[in-house]
């Protein structure tokens, strides 16, 4: 998967994840902008969406865009939030160089915290 | 000392090659014994720049990129140069528009400063644009 | 049709930047939609393109080693030129010594051959050697 | 490992086993060149010698230069053979292609399969 991206999306506990795998870069970014698409055609209402980065290896500003414009989109639909799980300390690194984090979106370690906590959340 | 040994990597405009200049820069960076964190580094400011001559040098045209990768003994020396339109550096102030077309965040420069130890611009509507940039070897224990 | 989209890439010819070659191909190949197999034929034969580049064509003076590579619709042409000393092609003779000191076995040209659709050497002690190789991309349906 | 390789040495069965991980091109091959070496002296009269190519992912001419020429020693020494294993198919057809094998050594799936060989051999 060097220097592209492959794209799939499933659903637990109701909320959608993009699991995403490979390099997102200004090449591949369109098919997260299209998943994405995807994922508000498909729930309407949507309050949580998981992004799952375990097979990425690559992000850049190309990348956190594309994730910003989501979040900008799901804050407008539900004051829902985007969350983003395992990023390696690298990703972390450039997510918060971004000063993105917060503010757009959520990050956490896997899906399982990521899950619970947004179960909580609703609570 | 001496004179550094050099690189050359000329691409098109076009989102389909940066991610061949960043293989190239993971590669020379990883000879010259970078950790891993720091060729991660390099090969996000090296895309950076690349995407800023995709997206906006030649508008609908396709132009040159041209890579010099400039091997010091301390530090890499990369430099990424278009001939397109060129911008004033002093002036970005619609980068931040809310124009939801618009998928940049001003993010790509901000990126190249945190992560290289320098980076200089110089644009100019004649020249186009030329980045210069330097990522430091860590210093070794027999420098000191 | 039109005019292929160009790649080109200048390395010093020391073993270290062999390696740099090889990725910047593979990435090239990786974007035509090479199989996983013809990729890994493209970087055998553009590596030793340049190994030989580097082990025969300039002594021990460091030269340099200019690759470029043609993208057309339906196949990869990569042409690998050094300025060095040059060969005779028809007179390889003592490359099959016994000289244990001599790494080579003649494998490198024959690899070359074996693993490309198509290997052009012109060499001569003037204007050093040049190596043009071609890989034809699998032929598709539509094309039929 | 990227471009770069790692090499060390061990024995099963009195068979001293060389550990490849990486790309063996013009640049990393003194590195196994310097392995033989040392096997060749601390194992003098040394028959059998095995590489193990399982986490080599590219190899060239220059490689095989080097293994053939351990193979031409390993013949001057006692007769032996080099007994390549885990080549993937792609590094196979390297083997195949340039006419080398069983001439100078075998190639053999795994380490199992090269030892029980090795020792039916010397029965
Ligand atoms: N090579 C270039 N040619 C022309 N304009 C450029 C170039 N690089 C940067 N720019 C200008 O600088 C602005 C800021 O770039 P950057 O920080 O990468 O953020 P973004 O791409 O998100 O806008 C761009 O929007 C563009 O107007
Ligand atoms: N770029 C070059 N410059 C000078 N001589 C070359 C060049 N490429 C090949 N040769 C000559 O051709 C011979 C055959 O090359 P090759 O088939 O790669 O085998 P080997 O490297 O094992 O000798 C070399 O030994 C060398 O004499």
């Amino acid at each position: 998967m060097v220097l592209d991206l492959n794209v799939s999306v499933r659903e637990k506990n109701s909320v959608p994840i993009i699991d995403l795998e490979g390099e997102i870069d200004v090449y591949t970014y369109p098919k997260l902008s299209d998943a994405l698409k995807l994922v508000f055609d498909k729930y309407p209402t949507v309050k949580d969406l998981i992004i799952n980065l375990n097979n990425v290896r690559y992000i850049d500003s190309t990348g956190l865009g594309v994730i910003a414009n989501g979040a900008n989109q799901i804050s407008k639909i539900s004051n829902g939030y985007i969350t983003i799980i395992n990023a390696t300390p690298q990703i972390r690194k450039i997510f918060d160089v971004s000063g993105l984090v917060s503010t757009n979106f959520y990050l956490f370690d896997n899906e399982d915290v990521a899950l619970q906590n947004l179960a909580n959340k609703s609570n | 000392m001496g004179e550094p040994i050099k690189i050359e990597l000329t691409i098109p405009s076009l989102s389909d090659y940066v991610g061949v200049a960043r293989l190239s820069a993971s590669g020379i960076a990883n000879r010259m014994k970078f950790t891993h964190e720091d060729i991660e580094d390099i090969k996000i400011a090296v895309s950076e720049a690349c995407t800023n001559a995709v997206q906006y040098a030649y508008g609908d045209i396709v132009g040159e990129i041209k890579l010099s990768f400039f091997i010091h003994d301390n530090y890499l020396e990369i430099k990424v140069k278009d001939n397109g339109r060129g911008f004033d550096i002093n002036n970005q102030a619609d980068t931040n528009t809310n124009d939801p077309e618009k998928i940049g965040l001003g993010l790509g420069i901000v990126f190249m400063r945190s992560l290289m130890d320098k980076v200089d611009y110089s644009s100019s509507v004649d020249s186009g644009t030329e980045v210069i940039m330097i990522k430091k070897l860590p210093v070794q224990r027999n420098d000191v």
